[in-house]
């Protein structure tokens, strides 16, 4: 069997058929024009031999439907470059032992469940002690000082106290998404910074289960972390990056005033 | 007993949660809080807003807490004011409000003749709420109410209107209860919204106007299916009784509502908690309504295999606090979840043990039992089956409200389809498995009843070390879900005024008149396969 | 809620959001790339606010995706207009008492299920004595006359049956359709028909789970019973529908020889 | 015992089983077929097509046949002819095939001379395929062969390359199984197709090269995984025995292979069916494989509350004719399943009630557990919750080998992605629920007991009857599936032959004295928890 990357289909039982499943509702009646009108959706999508296998009265005028059907669509895998975390991720040792290092000091980092979400089993995992699968969190690192400010913290809070500390990085988790309420939290929570401006001071981290790295820099941070992410990537990619803008702003002051 | 569970420890549990609710109740009764005020001032008829949608509860208490006058009981004044400018309870609420008149400028009426005023007006809105109260008894007693679990589901569109669609649609399904999920934040504002509202995040604004939407809308679909469809909402937060207020108003028929809740997980001050938790239950209890605790927070944050026995603490202590609120045991909807990791070997022998204690141990509470959330991934098709072991677990332990698991739980609130299938998930595995309850028996010393036991003296230890430090100071000390909490930290400390001994508030009285009299036995589920029962089976 | 019905969309818990589901294998290995493609897939088929909400590796270089997504197409369901089988449902009874007022003679049914097909289920369901969900299947009718040639029959000889019994109907049921393996079966009978200069002289009738109405028209039968088809519709149909071309058959011999 | 099984009941129904299959046992011997004799020239090596594809044992049995002498055996007459010609047996068997030889013309040659050259032949294949035996139980020894039930997946694609891509997957995800599914219509060629195909409708035919392409494949994956998968194909259809020659030769672990599946549901001769199924089940017993009887088959077309009696009496049946032919009780696989409508309540109770006394009656077969599929529609999300509680009753009643119902049953024969949610469905089910088994009891008398024992009684008032009257005229009335054949009726009768005095055919002798000798045991499972043991746990 041999995949053509430049276009990759769906596979079903084989190679290229396409195959597919969905189900969704239709806020109409269940009979047959209601089938036939998930069929036409099916085929608008792209869908050849789309067969409605169930349908259902889900409510006075709402249908549910199961079903399958074959996408004409494909992809070229080989176009596709998505932005990565630019980090070689280490273990806690190589961690600290990189601050040690590199850096020559403690790095501050400053976390918050921010707005109105409250879920902070996510940021925890990144910071506490007890961390996250068997790995500890960020504050039982020797070479890091952390402050979990817990959940339902405003951005203005957040920002104040990183301020207060003198945080290298701002670490900010959001979980709520309904009515993309994360997006607009996490821009205004930017936007203050730059306003403050205090942005090429500090990492500004993203993270939670609907949060990429793409996403993140879309919306001006230096990293996006999302589901299963581990304390150490968080603190590889801090350490490495801190190092970096260090190094840099070095060869910078050395090449303007020499 | 399908379990044997060694009762001796039972025992000693629920004396110790006695002690732990005896050691808080000197601190409940010389309290009054902002939210507790506001409360009388809504049970009066007070309610509305201002031009910037400021609440009247909010603005009169405000001002009076600014004169310095709350300690005396908000009753106390505003009875004094109507006194004074000869106006009635509304005419002086809206006085007050436009500050036309002003507290600084009430002088103290006689004690006697505001008692006799505000008594009034107290009474007759309390045989409003027994009239809802037994109003609800009636539909019930009409209706077909099916066999336990009751399913129970959750709508959370954000929009009150959309709401009605898929409760309705849910209703039509075959869910027995609808819960109006609120909006992430509300527990934190220290005001209620006001009005019919539309603009929600993962959930519904709770307000009086979209209680009684709702309600509304269920007795209309409840009367389509010759059932009675409960209505659920969230006594909890900055404002737990106002809410129990507008509940008790509206017909609501549950209430989730945790005597800890609010400090472990919203960072509530614990004083502000305790005393509003207990003003609030009084209304429940006095309106018919059952609680739903929240032990199955605890689970969301721990491991649920380590850490089961925080639970049945809780229950212990919510249990031993609601009872001195005037709830009978029959509306105490002890919480409790499934929420072990699903790959964990023998995973359903744990869960169906703890499901099992919690039913001996508790047999008159209609416990509320909590789905599969933490471990749910996108994977909607597992997530599917560990609903359907969980609809299992619920059937076989005589569960009385279950609480469906949504396959979409780790992807959003719950789509019209989501609940569709979760519904058909309990139906299908709940008959198809109807009997097995009565059919099976467990092995005398083997894994569940080893594992129900060890749960059991976990928490008996933990309670009886809590009864002896009290319980403030347990949670000081972080021994419930891992978090710290400050006696004088957390939100809400600026609304607890500690009482007058002139503290005048009608309501506590009259409630338990009412509850402590023989015959008060709110009819609670009305199933006609057992009579007009109440409580589990 | 007012749903416009000229452009219909998927609902999820708001009017017209469009909201839908979607599993699909790619054939490749399960990584951040891999979910990029899963996403832009959905894209294509014109899905807004694509999540891939589940991705795992099911095999080598196999991945399985759970996606959602809001559809941008939309239905117009007021232009469906699907063929239906041209009937009145009616009863046992009716049906018996119909044929006797405008038949005046048994009907003869020859019944089967063609080509490697084994699946007698569905066509015992119409045509024996037990019938289905409680209804008699057309043998126990004493207006019709059946043959129930079984599973596994070729197409020829049932034609010949027909031919034989001089049926009045024909009745074939087709369960297995992978490759289209129906439409083959189905499409060579009527051929068969055809060739043999008695389509007119018979009802051409395919039944199935995966068969409609519509299919039945585009391959030249008469009609076409999907699931859940009781015997009584089948009934209904070929009772009318010969009344109808005997009908017919007397008002056109009136015109031309008058 | 686990349910209180009325074992007097038992007794009766085994007896009368026997009863019946000794009724059967003189046609048996008396006839042989036209796939006998082209299996006889298939295990003596004869294989390949002609130009018209034209399997060369047809080519040779048709002209044995047309000369009148297939009542002799064709190893006979093959052996006559070799003698006759000085030719081997391959260039014997090319000669004829090119009509350069015709039987006409070949004289009788001395028996015992033909037997001794014939025996030295069969004998060289025979201890092949006690090679390719000892070779299985080399690689089970050598391997984690994990804990019952074990993992049944079917691969359909009419591709056996597109098959072995779906099998490896399988394989890896957690299967132990894998069944390739046959081309509709195979069953009623009268000959095997010939090399390796990728033109399959609902499945892939079953030709030699194709299960060595799937044995190869499947042995590669397994050393990759560190486990033995094993391959299951079908052997049944008008050319039974022959597929038992090919997957003795090629390591096929498992055969579809009912005594009665032929008649009932492909309407193939009952002499044709008894005849032939003796013989593949000695070539089965010989190669240590399992053989799977059909008895689901019985519920896909009647009522399986109504009708479960019929199982039970087909599997005794089964049991018995398995038994004369030289099965150990070990390699009996006997089908059962789980096809009960959704919608019945207490369902699961009834499925669990048979499944437990299947296990009790037949206590050391390895049992092969059938899922839903009947009642599964195109709503693969309830579906798959059936299969998932048919996985329950798997686990707790302790079945050995359970086919895994696909959410997709309704829709299409399984992708790769519905088998993937299979296997995760039941790994999660049988690991949630390990330990159930034993941890929970029955009520006496309580509403499963009552229903095995019914279906019990009802079975073995089936099998007296059938006794009485003989079981071929048992199947002329009906008294299976509802379905009436006739005794000279269905296909394939034109292929059974009397046996003369002479006839000859060198298998069954050696194959019955490795089977009566009593160290004949071919290693099963090899499950490491167990030691290596067979059979159920
Ligand atoms: C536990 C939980 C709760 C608990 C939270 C307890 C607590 N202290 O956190 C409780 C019960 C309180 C709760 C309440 C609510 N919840 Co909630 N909850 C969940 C649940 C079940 C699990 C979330 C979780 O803990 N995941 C485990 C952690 C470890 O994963 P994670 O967050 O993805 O974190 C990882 C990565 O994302 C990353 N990460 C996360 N953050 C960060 C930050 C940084 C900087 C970095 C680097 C990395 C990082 O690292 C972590 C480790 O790998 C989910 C459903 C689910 N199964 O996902 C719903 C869910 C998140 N909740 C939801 C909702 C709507 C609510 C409520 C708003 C409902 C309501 N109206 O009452 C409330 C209110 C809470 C509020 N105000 O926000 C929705 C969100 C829907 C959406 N997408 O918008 C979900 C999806 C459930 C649902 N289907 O409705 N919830
Ligand atoms: C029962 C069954 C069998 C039984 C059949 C027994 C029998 N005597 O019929 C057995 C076990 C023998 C069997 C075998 C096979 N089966 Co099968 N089987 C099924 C099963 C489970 C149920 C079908 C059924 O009986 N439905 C109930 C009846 C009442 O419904 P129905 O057929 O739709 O009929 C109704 C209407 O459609 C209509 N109707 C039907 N026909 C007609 C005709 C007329 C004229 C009219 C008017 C109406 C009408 O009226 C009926 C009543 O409402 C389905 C899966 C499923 N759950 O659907 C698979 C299924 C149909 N089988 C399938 C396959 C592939 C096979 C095999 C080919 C597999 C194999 N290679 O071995 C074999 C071989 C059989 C063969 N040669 O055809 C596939 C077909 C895939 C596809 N779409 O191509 C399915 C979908 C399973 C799967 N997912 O793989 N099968
Ligand atoms: C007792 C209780 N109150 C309230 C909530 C809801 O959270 P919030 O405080 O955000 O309204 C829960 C959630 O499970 C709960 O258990
Ligand atoms: C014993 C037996 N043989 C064969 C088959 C398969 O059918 P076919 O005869 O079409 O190969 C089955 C199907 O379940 C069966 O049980």
């Amino acid at each position: 069997m041999e995949v053509n990357m430049t276009r990759v289909r769906p596979y079903g039982d084989t190679l290229d058929d396409g195959y597919m499943q969905l189900s969704f509702t239709l806020p109409v009646q269940c009979n047959a024009e209601a089938r036939k009108a998930a069929e036409l959706l099916g085929e608008k999508m792209g869908l050849e031999d789309v067969k409605v296998v169930y349908s259902d009265n889900i409510a006075d005028n709402f249908s549910f439907f199961v079903v399958y059907g074959r996408c004409t669509h494909s992809v070229d895998m080989t176009a596709i470059d998505i932005p990565k975390v630019d980090a070689d991720f280490m273990s806690y040792q190589e961690i600290n032992g990189f601050i040690e290092k590199h850096i020559g000091r403690k790095i501050v980092v400053v976390a918050a469940c921010t707005g109105t979400d409250a879920h902070t089993v996510g940021i925890d995992a990144i910071i506490n002690m007890k961390g996250y699968r068997g790995e500890y969190g960020l504050e039982r690192y020797p070479w890091f000082t952390t402050y979990n400010l817990g959940s339902q913290v405003p951005n203005e809070d957040l920002l104040a106290k990183a301020i207060q500390v003198n945080a290298d990085a701002l670490l900010v988790s959001q979980v709520v998404t309904q009515r993309n309420i994360h997006i607009d939290n996490l821009t205004h929570l930017a936007e203050l910074v730059e306003a403050e401006g205090i942005r090429d001071k500090v990492l500004l981290i993203m993270g939670g289960p609907r949060i990429s790295h793409e996403l993140a820099i879309e919306l001006g941070y230096d990293a996006g972390f999302g589901p299963g992410t581990l304390p150490s990537h968080v603190g590889s990619f801090i350490a490495q990056a801190l190092a970096r803008t260090i190094r840099n702003s070095k060869e910078h002051t050395k090449g303007v005033y020499p | 007993m399908r379990l044997d569970i060694d009762m001796a420890f039972v025992d000693r549990a629920r004396s110790a949660a006695g002690r732990i609710a005896d050691g808080i109740q000197p601190t409940i009764e010389a309290y009054t809080t902002t939210s507790i005020e506001r409360t009388v001032l809504r049970l009066l008829g007070i309610n509305g807003v201002d031009e910037n949608d400021v609440p009247l509860p909010n603005i009169i208490v405000d001002q009076a807490q600014a004169a310095g006058l709350l300690e005396d009981g908000i009753a106390y004044w505003i009875g004094s004011a109507m006194l004074h400018q000869g106006l009635s309870l509304s005419e002086i609420a809206n006085a007050l409000a436009r500050e036309e008149v002003s507290f600084d400028r009430i002088p103290r009426s006689d004690h006697d003749t505001v008692r006799r005023v505000i008594e009034h007006e107290a009474t007759r809105v309390c045989s409003y709420i027994k009239g809802r109260r037994l109003q609800r008894e009636r539909l019930i007693a009409r209706s077909n109410s099916g066999t336990p679990p009751y399913l129970y589901v959750i709508v959370a569109t954000g929009n009150i209107y959309e709401d009605v669609i898929q409760a309705k649609a849910a209703a039509k399904c075959g869910a027995d209860i609808i819960a109006v999920i609120r909006s992430t934040g509300q527990s934190l504002l220290d005001y209620v919204p006001y009005g019919p509202t539309t603009e929600g995040f993962g959930g519904t604004y709770a307000t009086q106007a979209n209680f009684r939407i709702m309600r509304e809308a269920l007795d209309a679909v409840g009367r389509e299916c010759g059932r009675y469809i409960r209505l659920v909402n969230y006594c909890s937060g900055l404002c737990m009784p106002e809410i129990a207020a507008m509940g008790a108003l509206e017909r609501l028929d549950m209430m989730l509502n945790d005597a800890m809740y609010g400090i472990l997980f919203r960072n509530i001050n614990m004083q502000r908690t305790f005393v509003d938790q207990h003003f609030s239950r009084m209304i429940n209890a006095y309106a018919g309504v059952i609680i739903n605790t929240g032990e199955d927070n605890y689970l969301t944050t721990a491991d649920a295999y380590e850490e089961a026995h925080t639970v049945l603490a809780s229950q212990f202590i919510n249990e031993a606090l609601a009872r001195r609120s005037g709830l009978t045991p029959w509306q105490i909807g002890l919480g409790h979840a499934y929420e072990m990791d699903p790959d964990m070997t023998d995973g359903f022998l744990y869960e169906l043990a703890q499901a099992e204690m919690a039913r001996i141990i508790f047999p008159e509470a209609p416990l509320k039992y909590m789905p599969p959330t933490k471990h749910m991934t996108g994977n909607i098709f597992k997530g599917h089956l560990m609903d359907a072991m969980f609809n299992l677990a619920g059937v076989i332990s005589g569960q009385t409200i279950q609480l469906l698991g949504i396959l979409t739980e780790h992807v959003h609130t719950p789509h019209l389809q989501d609940r569709y299938l979760a519904i058909e998930n309990a139906k299908y595995i709940m008959d198809n498995a109807r009997h097995l309850r009565e059919e099976i028996t467990y092995k005398k010393g083997g894994i569940m009843e080893k594992r129900a036991n060890e749960v059991l003296k976990e928490a008996t230890s933990m309670l009886e070390q809590v009864a002896e430090i009290s319980l403030m100071s347990a949670i000081e000390d972080g021994m419930f879900a891992s978090v710290k909490r400050e006696r004088t930290g957390g939100r809400g400390l600026d609304g607890v005024i500690r009482k007058s001994e002139r503290y005048y508030n009608p309501f506590p009285g009259i409630f338990m008149q009412e509850l402590t009299s023989s015959d008060f036995s709110p009819v609670l589920w009305g199933n006609p396969a057992k009579g007009q029962g109440r409580g589990a089976e």
